[in-house]
């Protein structure tokens, strides 16, 4: 399903910071795109892309589905309409070594509790790990889509308890410690070129340093950095994100709001 | 060839205390029912291997059936955490838990690498994270070839492994379809193996992808609905309700108790469960 | 996505003299038109691999395209040798060919390695044996967690694969089912593809046990009983009348080589090949 | 299908030695046996048994098809019979590996151009490698059927060429260099339990040579002996094979005469 999408301006009252956070994702994904989906906002964020500008945009999810069309956002990575709607369903394994192993992820799409200015990401432990303060859910799919997907997006919301100085653990491997490191761990993939938060957008500098480059309308620098535990350079050509035209708002909320 | 067997039968037969047992299903295909007698029989210091630990296994950490949880993802997916599975890991409640913590890709070589007769499996993985410094079941290996150093991890060979299916025939054979998780890894990779299933058929559906002859299965085991709240692909849906329920449940301590008394210690069987939380669901 | 083109242009876009190639088919979905096209187009010094060189690679063989071969096991299934790789190893006619040898398993453990993007693969294979002696992509690997001494072979990445399948859909998407062999891996381990289909589809067979994405492979030709004298499952059997009849045919090399000039060479296409082969056929 | 088998005497003209070779061979199979089975004699062995006191026995093809109930000796190894009537239908690579290397077959079927006295096996070259006299072709399956199977069973006929002092390539092992040699080696199967050849049967000893145990009716031991390329031993209650039974020739030439 193609939609020629009007760039339209709509108010941003009502747009929730999780809708904008899914139009910024879903506009980083080219047509064609062989996009690995984590559950959540990368899934609605894939599907939104799908069901506008990428129509040829294939969907793999960590159960096995390769080119899954989900006519709703799956509550687990598991669902039986992934299955339903995919052109292959493949074993676990498989998934992980003859497909994302192999390279043939475009886009891999992480979350994460903590993220530090190189991209690295922690969703293992706040605090110590023989001793957390909090235990999180652990590794997942990460550390091998971190390593192995050809670009890896990352969505999270900006605090400074999740945008920080050093992480309590590294789970996945974003510019390691900038320059050539990540290279040199053997890694193919390139690794994180986008992370979208609520309040804007940072890429990679050259040396893998998290710049700011966009700013989600309404929302300002002193907030950004506010919201950062490292000090955070701000790119010259500070953009504004695009709001949300109306065409993608409307694909977004039937999607999300399936029954 | 596998026995066809009560529930209670196939439990107490293969699961000791102290067994390694991993009941898998990724998302799809959970062995609830095979979970709940577990809990039941009051199995200890169990070390449970599973991919996602989920709703399940946080019932069976909350039961305090598990001494050691080795894992990729703990988390109730799409709904948040899972209590009882911090509260062991965060207050040693009601008993501590260790971790061996593992990737999805290290957990699938490993059973892999079970299923394979070999000693490891081989994989890009870990390397730059702090997973290796915490894991010890992580090593480097490097290619005889071309000198890259990649990542090795040793097969999982659980005592037990047990995973829901859609259909046995009546010669045992186990046929699944949808996905396919490490369903056939486990069962392979594993010393004794259960099957719990929807149907006993003639002959299997033709929508069968993975079918396990029934020389390599233990016990086969007729639990209809026995994936509930988990889903089988063909039969019914997931009950999202259930998992969304789950995090109010779970939060407190005495609450889960109450609920895992009520639900499944004081059921007799899968089917009285079943009846308890039919009653219960929204209308 | 994977493009739809005639088969002489598939060819002549993908294998290029001194490319490393696998035409893949374990018995069944062998790309019989695919490689009689090679031989049209003259293709040289090519490095031919496969786990079952037969009557195909004696053909290629024979017909001096091939300079060195990566195999397991060189033979015509159930009637004997394969005169023309005999005679290429024996005495270097109408080249000399040089043989990297392997076992079954260790071929697919490389295929395995390959399509999994590792750069070796991991086998209880080959000890005590006087392969390694003689093949130098053997080597020994020692379990980091238990001291075993295994084998590593090097990953297969062929510049181009090609097998046969029954079926892609109109997106490129193939299907193919009955005995898979190693056709999902010889694709997903090469940089190029071509898939000869016997049928394009709206929808793939329910039938279908592995799909292979369409942004998978290269390029895909419909070449109806382009696997022809083996077989398509659902389709056609095996001609195991003329897996039979090249005993005769290839035991003289002048008999051979007439026989394809006469049915490959002055074959315009493999349809007036099929032609030819079935006016000649018992009837 | 179960059919009880009467001992009854046939006379051994008209019965060939592709017949008692592969009655033999049927006979040790035991019912429920796992069977990892090679192309020509061992496969119609391995169905004759299935067809009469070993109707649970389990035909594994390394084509991939398990549990396989041709109703004809298939010609090649991926006949499509073999897939139609199979219990399942696995990849290559998966037969290898998820079945027989992880050591779930009982018995390997080995054919061979040499054996030795210790049932190690050449099915690569006569003569030279780099300058062969003639190429055979070459491993297959065999090397990790003969390291991994839990025993296997070796079938051909019995020639100074075809038994010999050295073999000219140790193409795949059976006793080693006999002794706990094999063991050394960190084979999980056990290696050679018999050796059926047109003149008789062999079987290891406890050092793992070759002893002859069983001549087939009409044979004798100096023919025997002749046939081999080592001083062959005989064991002390040397057999004499139970001619093949006029139910065992009934199912087999019906099995072998099928269209």
């Amino acid at each position: 399903m193609t939609q020629i999408i009007e760039a339209t301006q709509v108010p941003l009252d009502g747009v929730t910071t999780d809708e904008i956070m899914t139009v910024v994702a879903a506009r980083e994904l080219r047509d064609g795109v062989v996009c690995f989906v984590g559950i959540g906002l990368p899934s609605t964020a894939a599907n939104l892309a799908r069901l506008t500008h990428a129509p040829a945009a294939v969907l793999i999810y960590e159960s096995g589905t390769i080119g899954a069309k989900p006519t709703r956002p799956p509550l687990s990575i598991g669902d039986g309409e992934l299955a339903e709607t995919a052109d292959a369903v493949v074993s676990v394994p498989e998934i992980f070594s003859y497909w994302l192993q192999a390279g043939r992820v475009d886009v891999g799409f992480l979350g994460a509790a903590q993220v530090d200015r190189f991209g690295n990401i922690n969703t293992t432990v706040v605090g110590d790990y023989e001793h957390p303060r909090v235990r999180l859910p652990g590794a997942g799919g990460a550390p091998e889509i971190a390593a192995s997907a050809k670009r890896t997006f990352i969505m999270l919301r900006q605090t400074p308890r999740t945008f920080v100085e050093h992480l309590d653990f590294r789970t996945s491997v974003g510019h390691a410690e900038g320059g050539d490191s990540r290279a040199r761990l053997g890694m193919t993939g390139a690794g994180p070129q986008v992370v979208i938060t609520d309040i804007g957008v940072m890429r990679p500098d050259a040396t893998g340093e998290l710049v700011l480059s966009a700013l989600h309308p309404g929302r300002t620098v002193a907030e950004a950095i506010a919201a950062t535990g490292w000090p955070l350079r701000v790119a010259d050509d500070l953009a504004v994100t695009e709001p949300p035209s109306q065409a993608e708002l409307l694909v977004l909320r039937a999607l999300t709001s399936r029954p | 060839m596998a026995a066809f067997t009560g529930l209670a039968e196939a439990i107490a037969g293969n699961v000791r205390d102290g067994d390694v047992v991993a009941l898998e299903g990724f998302t799809h295909l959970i062995p609830y029912a095979a979970g709940h007698e577990i809990i039941r029989q009051g199995r200890r210091d169990l070390t449970l291997v599973r991919m996602t630990p989920d709703v399940l296994y946080d019932q069976m950490i909350g039961a305090g059936c598990a001494r050691r949880l080795v894992f990729s993802w703990g988390g109730n997916p799409g709904v948040g955490s899972l209590h009882r599975f911090r509260e062991a890991v965060e207050h040693q409640w009601p008993v501590p838990l260790e971790l061996e913590e593992h990737s999805h890709a290290g957990m699938a070589a490993r059973y892999v690498a079970g299923a394979s007769g070999l000693p490891f499996g081989v994989l890009r993985g870990y390397v730059g994270t702090d997973l290796p410094a915490h894991t010890s079941t992580i090593a480097p290996i490097t290619c005889p070839f071309t000198g890259e150093v990649l990542t090795a991890v040793p097969a999982l060979r659980p005592d037990v492994g047990i995973i829901h299916a859609q259909q046995a025939d009546r010669e045992g054979n186990v046929g699944l379809w949808g996905i396919q998780g490490v369903q056939k890894e486990v069962v392979l990779a594993s010393a004794r193996s259960i099957v719990t299933v929807e149907e006993i058929v003639d002959t299997l559906d033709p929508r069968v992808t993975v079918t396990l002859p029934s020389w390599v299965v233990t016990d086969i085991v007729h639990v209809p609905r026995g994936a509930r709240p988990s889903y089988a692909h063909g039969y019914y849906e997931r009950d999202n309700d259930f998992y969304q329920s789950w995090e109010a449940i779970s939060r407190d301590r005495d609450a889960c108790t109450e609920w895992l008394a009520l639900h499944v210690l004081q059921a007799a069987d899968f089917a009285e469960h079943l009846a308890l939380v039919d009653q219960e669901a929204p209308a």
